[in-house]
């Protein structure tokens, strides 16, 4: 027995040098299915971007550049969008790209049973000009349409029509739900769900290769105690994320590294904006205070944000005043100052609204959806009740919450929001306009707030062009929904990756990790 | 005189409390010859299984032997322990429990536990071994004891149990057996087949009997001398015929007086007054003057004579006249 | 002995039609899984359209019915999440759990019953004293933070054992993998056996102290002892044998447990099992895993209650003639 | 309970003294005073117990109050002051600026009473089933035995988010706080009854075919009179290990699901909770988060359980 583990001991040591080249890292949640129009959500989304590619793609420092396609143009006064395809890209599995299989991907994209169709829903046609040119016509002029579609992946028609799996299934999956065929610089090996992918690099890909991977494995943690031990151990070479508390740790141990950047996603405070009273209120139950703008404002000067972040976040975070991140496109530079902590003006505003003593509510809030959600919810609750109002916080996982916030089951709800299209447009769309399910408009808007300039504005943002008067249009809105506080923005949520020192690589704000920028020394 | 093969010379056994030493076995001495039938009768508590405890070095700790000496054959074996202690056990002295019902290893069949104690004791193969079961069975009255060998004690009658007992206590053929109320748990109608056995099976061999009951008609049946014990000591002690007719010591007569000869059933001492006193409440002087109708003043003061010649341990003892 | 069998077999059923009804009921009140399977910009519409595809907007007993109707014929549907086969993927990730359950028991047998044995045999002994006051220790702390600080001593700090997963492994026949062929396999087992089998290892060797204690004082064995049978015969033939009746059917339920607490033990060490699977299905409310799993674990526990009653017969010889209803 | 147990450990001679002097005359407390292992774990049960029922008049905050905490004496270390405030806490604050030391004492006072009503529950629900399966028979018995190894199929995990879902549903939100803890009370008790059903059901069993009790039948006394009379203390003694042992299960059981996301609610922390949020801590290098909070319930635990070891030795006079 003795003999053995030495031998072992042995194996490891000289095997060390061999795979260095491999690579092997954590995440919490494992891809749910490889078909990149089934699920619209980061971690799918993330992972398909180092198999599959689009048309366009975002480079390191989230600017859209050329992928598939070499160029694009508007078309005549906004009706549209012309694609030049890039000429000699294969598949992985050897098939050629052409305009084939973008037409393909963009019916199969824009089903009814896809999750990305809704990126689609300015496109009225889409042409096949030659083997190489796709126009994109738009029923109203789109000028973010190229960035928008930057996960937009390009599937192989044939490989899809042979395996049965021209549309995406949600439901019962097909053979796209485990398997991939993309042009990107990896390829998908070996594929155990909720355990091990494998990936390797794509022999005739298109780009230059810029890592030094011979093999990857992405194997899922859910416990974060767990990946860091992993990471500490060496049994693994990367993890996302790393436990805010544990940054401090991380950074001192020689042998780990910590990457730390700040997220597109905001963090956010909501209210019932439309409920007539109170639902969860020991005494104030036959109106709602948060129905008047001063209640909110209270709201928004006593949380202490600086104590959040300095605590809780350990300064990882950065404060937040709208509804995107300075990152984002659209940012409203003027409007970076967020309403400062100040407990006795909130009291103030309290008693001017009419509740000098406060009043009693409930706080909802996931428990495993945002970095220390529940933490920081538990602060807000101890800051609101300094100023007076307390909270009956009711913490729940994410599977539960959804569900509730639909049922306006909440007097007060914490929320994270992170664009899809990196633009501001995004969260008025889906977080301010009035809902509306025709148009589809403010389907995330649960508290129904509803300003008529708002809704006025959107559509004018979404198809103007010029860009001075687009962001002269988002600085409007973001100064309503300031005044009207629509929404409590507390920080940008931090992104803090962990990896072995000896691994180089590139953070992208949007969370996705993109292994063709890995080196492993 | 030929060696006995047990003598007890002053034997003690002690159980440390925390209301003081416990004397359960109080400087008890007897002997017991090859072939003979020595019967120990007294009340439950008396220190009659104790004594038998004693011997075959089987004392639940905390009890142990604090004084006077057991010699088997001549030997001494109370100073004995472990491994030397066990190998005495069952192969020099065998010991008989009252009840069959539990006695036995009840997932065992008796084949097993008969082969498994001679093979332990004596030098011969498992086949030898399993031939002298089959003739221990025989021997003892099972029916048909080649087929049953292989039986488990659930598939025997109470009675039946008793004679596996009975062969498994003498298969290593131990020159002493003590039988701790072989026949209390039995049916009235199997008590006497049993005692029959017991007798003929150690007439034959020459095997020494401690025989302990507190069932004087058993006593009657089976012992050749008895021994009364009373609160750890020895009260009286003779030959079966004298001791039961002329009873010397008070509390053998009321035990006597209690107990129809012919009868079969439970004896029961409504006669004598009061109960045996607990051993942590001993009186002064001697233990059954509370309830002895002839006590003096010098039972209440002196301990009770110990018996060493005489019949009685008692200051007064009765006279003959008494029988006849 | 028969009849007893098929009239087990037929309560076995009616267990597992009622732990069903209960599972199935349960699975309402986890959550709603739609959410899980939209991304953030799905609109009202879709949530219906999907709702209505997986048929959760039947009622509940059209629910139960169509899930029994499949469950009868092995059929559990497809998993929400991962769009396979839910008999595929438990099929996959039952060997993980299995050897870490078989490990994990047979440490806490083998390691249970020999303290169990020596603690009741040298029942007044130091060692013995101290081997049951550090083994309540085991239980006086929760499986998941022993199994934190087992990972945080072996793995982080001495770096001799992997903090997670089950290593690399060796496909045997159709569908079952095995960790015990390799070197790292086998490290990868350690720590989590060692979770899962602490607390059940505790219990079983206090059952057999107590119980052998109570063996011990039975009159068969001061009789053996009288009979001058060597020690180690009467505590390993007599005693021991005696004792393992009681024992056999609190670790038959034991062993249903181990496999039900792998659930902690799989989360903390990110084990590849069925335990994981279920957690993970309950997180993103897969309702047809859940479901499956539950079926498959009273599955497992009402076949090792049998198998437990008719080992029971086995061992005592009582029971072979005719065995009256008695369950103790 | 302790009446009962001094009734049946006392000699007989002594009915005419008083409880007290007959309990201290019995071999039960004799044999207590002579165990080093009872006394210490006594003593550290009375410690804990006591701390945490005069938690409030003990403890220097009160950590269940939102508006008295400070977000900014975040994890502070032991005995050392804060960096912003200057605050110093005997044993550190959480990551919630609470001071660790009140903390406990206001946690284990919820794994106290979560552990103590929830083995209360599964006691006279156990018992009950128990004396009524075993005195009845037939029907009455197959139905609770079988109900018994259904519940046993279900791991109390899976019994308690079932529970749990269930009662959210029908729960207003301001009474959940409070839900929470009912609803592990309900779990872990549910998950706990059988073991007491089968000792009373044995015990029972062997009872009922007593004479007393087929006199007492006769004589056409009810048969809830002679359960509770003539059979239920027989059973005691057992019940009473049981319930020791439970107790300990218990407390450590809240601390599980607390883990698995179904525990008390962070706001107002059992000791499971602390640990639950303790362990994310564990690396970062803010041990005292952890440390404290499971010493504590390693503490309280193990006396428990040595103690029920203890009882169930000195209440089988068997073994004695």
């Amino acid at each position: 027995m003795k003999r053995t583990i030495f031998a072992f001991l042995a194996s490891t040591v000289v095997a060390l040098p061999v795979g260095a080249a491999e690579f092997t890292w954590a995440e919490t949640t494992d891809p749910q299915t490889m078909d990149p129009h089934a699920v619209n959500s980061t971690p799918v989304l993330g992972f398909l971007n180092n198999v599959y590619e689009g048309l366009v793609r975002r480079g390191k420092d989230m600017s859209v550049e050329p992928a598939l396609a070499t160029d694009w143009e508007p078309i005549g006064d906004g009706e549209g969008w012309r694609f030049t395809l890039r000429e000699g890209v294969t598949f992985h599995d050897g098939a050629e790209f052409n305009a084939d299989d973008v037409i393909f991907s963009y019916e199969r994209a824009s089903d009814e049973g896809s999750d990305t169709r809704s990126w689609f829903a300015p496109i009225s046609e889409v042409v096949k000009v030659d083997d190489y040119t796709v126009d994109f016509m738009t029923s109203a002029p789109n000028p973010i349409f190229p960035s928008s579609i930057a996960n937009w992946m390009i599937m192989d028609s044939g490989w899809a029509e042979a395996n049965n799996a021209t549309l995406p299934d949600k439901e019962n999956g097909n053979y796209a739900t485990i398997n991939a065929n993309g042009t990107g610089a990896f390829k998908v090996t070996a594929r155990e769900p909720g355990l091990r992918t494998e990936l390797m690099p794509h022999d005739g890909w298109w780009g230059d290769v810029e890592h030094n991977i011979t093999k990857a494995t992405l194997t899922p943690i859910q416990n974060p105690a767990t990946a860091l031990a992993a990471l500490l151990s060496g049994d693994v070479d990367f993890i996302n994320p790393v436990p805010i508390q544990d940054v401090a740790r991380l950074q001192s141990d020689p042998d780990v590294n910590v990457i730390q950047g700040i997220e597109a996603r905001i963090i956010m405070l909501g209210f019932p904006h439309e409920a007539d009273a109170l639902k969860y209120s020991a005494e104030t139950s036959d109106k709602n205070p948060f129905a008047d703008v001063r209640v909110r404002q209270a709201v928004a000067h006593a949380v202490n944000v600086p104590a959040i972040l300095q605590t809780t976040m350990r300064g990882n975070a950065e404060p937040a005043s709208q509804l995107v991140s300075p990152a984002m496109n659209g940012y409203s530079e003027g409007l970076s100052e967020r309403p400062a902590y100040d407990p006795e003006k909130a009291k103030a505003l309290l008693a001017e609204a009419g509740y000098p003593d406060g009043f009693s509510f409930g706080l909802k809030c996931p428990n495993n959806r945002y970095l220390n959600d529940e933490a920081v919810c538990q602060a807000i609750t101890g800051m609101l009740a300094q100023v007076g109002i307390t909270a009956t916080l009711d913490a729940m996982p994410v599977q539960n919450y959804w569900p509730e916030l639909r049922a306006d089951n909440y007097d007060m709800y914490l929320l994270g929001w992170s664009p899809g299209t990196f633009d501001a447009e995004h969260p008025i769309r889906f977080l301010a306009a009035t809902p509306n399910e025709e148009k589809k408009l403010g389907s995330w808007n649960f508290g129904g707030f509803s300003n008529a300039r708002v809704d006025e504005l959107l559509p004018m943002i979404q198809s103007e062009i010029d860009a001075d008067k687009r962001q002269a249009m988002l600085d409007e809105t973001a100064k309503i929904l300031q005044d009207e506080v629509a929404y409590v923005p507390l920080y940008v949520q931090p992104l803090v990756w962990g990896t072995r020192s000896n691994i180089e690589l590139t953070q992208r704000p949007d969370n996705f990790f993109i292994l063709r920028w890995v080196t492993v020394n | 005189m030929t060696t006995p093969v047990l003598s007890i010379r002053n034997l003690s056994v002690e159980i440390p409390t925390r209301q003081g030493i416990l004397k359960p076995v109080d400087r008890v001495s007897y002997d017991i010859a090859a072939g003979e039938i020595l019967g120990v009768v007294g009340e439950s508590g008396a220190g009659k299984s104790m004594a038998g405890n004693a011997v075959i070095g089987l004392l639940n700790r905390p009890a142990h032997i604090a004084g006077g000496e057991i010699r088997l054959n001549g030997a001494r074996i109370d100073p004995l322990e472990g491994e030397e202690m066990r190998r005495m056990r069952g192969k020099e002295i065998g010991m008989i429990f009252q009840d069959p019902l539990t006695s036995l290893n009840p997932l065992l069949t008796i084949g097993d536990q008969l082969t498994e104690t001679m093979l332990t004791h004596l030098p011969i193969g498992r086949k030898e071994a399993e031939k002298r079961a089959v003739a221990a069975l025989d021997e003892v009255g099972i029916p048909g004891a080649k087929e049953r060998i292989d039986s488990y004690p659930h598939e025997f009658s109470g009675g039946m149990r008793q004679r596996v007992v009975i062969a498994l206590a003498l298969c290593a053929e131990p020159s002493l057996v003590i039988a701790d109320e072989p026949t209390t748990a039995l049916d009235v109608s199997v008590q006497a087949q049993i005692i029959a056995l017991l007798k003929r099976l150690c007439r034959e061999r020459g095997t020494a009997v401690m025989l302990i009951t507190h069932d004087m008609g058993v006593i009657a049946e089976a012992a050749d001398r008895v021994a009364v014990m009373y609160a750890g000591r020895l009260a009286e002690l003779g030959p079966v015929r004298e001791v039961l007719t002329e009873p010397r010591h008070p509390y053998t007569h009321g035990l006597m007086a209690s107990t129809p000869l012919a009868s079969q059933g439970q004896t029961r001492l409504h006669q004598i007054p009061g109960s045996m006193p607990k051993l942590n409440y001993m009186p002064d002087g001697c233990a059954f003057h509370p309830r002895c109708p002839r006590a003096a003043d010098k039972c209440r003061t002196a301990p009770a004579p110990t018996l060493t010649d005489g019949r009685a341990a008692c200051w007064f003892p009765m006279v003959t006249e008494a029988a006849e | 002995m028969l009849a007893f069998v098929i009239r087990r077999v037929g309560q076995s059923i009616l267990v597992l039609l009622i732990v069903g009804l209960v599972a199935f009921s349960m699975f309402r009140f986890v959550g709603d899984p739609i959410d899980n399977m939209l991304g953030q910009e799905r609109t009202i519409e879709d949530v219906e359209r999907l709702r209505a595809q997986l048929g959760l907007d039947q009622p509940f007993p059209v629910q139960y019915f169509r899930f029994l109707e499949g469950a009868i014929q092995g059929n559990f549907g497809v998993s929400y999440r991962q769009g396979r086969e839910v008999s595929e993927i438990l099929l996959e990730r039952a060997p993980a759990t299995l050897e870490l359950a078989f490990v994990s028991g047979v440490l806490a047998i083998a390691i249970g019953i020999m303290l169990g044995v020596f603690t009741a045999i040298r029942r007044n002994g130091a060692t013995a004293h101290i081997i049951m006051a550090a083994s309540l220790i085991g239980v006086s702390l929760p499986t998941f933070l022993i199994g934190i600080l087992l990972i945080y001593l072996f793995s982080v700090e001495l770096g001799w054992l992997p903090s997670f997963g089950r290593g690399e492994t060796v496909s045997i026949g159709d569908w079952w993998t095995t960790g015990f062929l390799t070197e790292s396999g086998r490290k990868a087992l350690i720590l989590p056996a060692i979770t899962l089998g602490l607390y059940q290892m505790t219990l079983i060797m206090r059952l057999v102290r107590s119980e052998m204690l109570e063996v011990l004082r039975q009159d068969y064995i001061r009789f053996a002892r009288a009979r001058g049978l060597k020690e180690r015969a009467v505590n390993f033939h007599h005693a021991l044998k005696n004792t393992m009746v009681p024992v056999v059917t609190v670790i038959g339920l034991q062993l249903g447990a181990i496999i039900a607490f792998a659930i902690i033990t799989e989360t903390v060490f990110q084990w590849p099992g069925v335990g994981l699977l279920f957690i993970n299905a309950i997180q993103f409310v897969d309702i047809p895993v859940m479901a499956a799993y539950l079926m498959l674990i009273s599955v497992m526990f009402v076949g090792i209650n049998l198998l437990v009653d008719i080992l029971y017969v086995f061992i005592d010889p009582r029971l072979r003639v005719d065995r009256t209803g008695g369950h103790s | 309970m302790t009446d009962t147990q001094t009734n049946q450990a006392a000699p007989p001679e002594a009915v005419d003294k008083s409880l007290w002097q007959d309990f201290r005359e019995s071999d039960f407390f004799y044999a207590f005073k002579r165990s080093p292992v009872a006394l210490v774990s006594f003593a550290v049960v009375c410690i804990l117990v006591l701390s945490a029922v005069f938690a409030p008049l003990i403890a220097p905050t009160n950590p269940f109050d939102p508006a008295s905490l400070n977000l900014m004496n975040g994890f502070t270390p032991p005995l050392e002051p804060n960096a912003f405030t200057g605050d110093a806490f005997l044993m550190g604050t959480d990551d919630q600026g609470r001071d660790v030391f009140s903390t406990i004492l206001y946690g284990m006072r919820i794994s106290l009473f979560v552990g103590a009503s929830a083995v209360l529950f599964a006691m006279v629900l156990g018992i009950t089933l128990g004396l009524v399966s075993g005195y009845f028979g037939g029907w009455t018995e197959t139905i609770i035995m079988r109900v018994a190894d259904v519940q046993l199929t279900f791991p109390s995990i899976l019994v308690a988010m079932l529970i749990f879902g269930i009662a959210k549903g029908f729960t207003p939100v301001e009474y959940r706080d409070q839900m929470a803890i009912w609803v592990l009370i309900l779990a872990i008790g549910l998950s706990d009854w059988v073991q007491f059903a089968r000792v009373v059901r044995g015990a029972t069993l062997v009872e009922k075919s007593k004479d007393y009790v087929a006199a007492a039948r006769l004589i056409g006394r009810s048969p809830w009179a002679i359960m509770l009379k003539h059979i239920l203390p027989n059973a005691l003694s057992p019940v009473l290990v049981i319930a020791t042992i439970s107790l300990a299960l218990a407390i450590i059981a809240e601390a599980t699901l607390s883990f698995l996301g179904v525990g008390a609610p962070p706001t107002q922390p059992s000791l499971g909770t602390l640990i639950r949020i303790g362990q994310g801590f564990l690396f970062s290098g803010e041990w005292w988060i952890l440390f404290f909070p499971a010493c504590t319930l390693l503490a309280l635990a193990l006396s428990v359980n040595l103690l029920g070891d203890w009882l169930r030795d000195a209440l089988n006079p068997r073994l004695r």
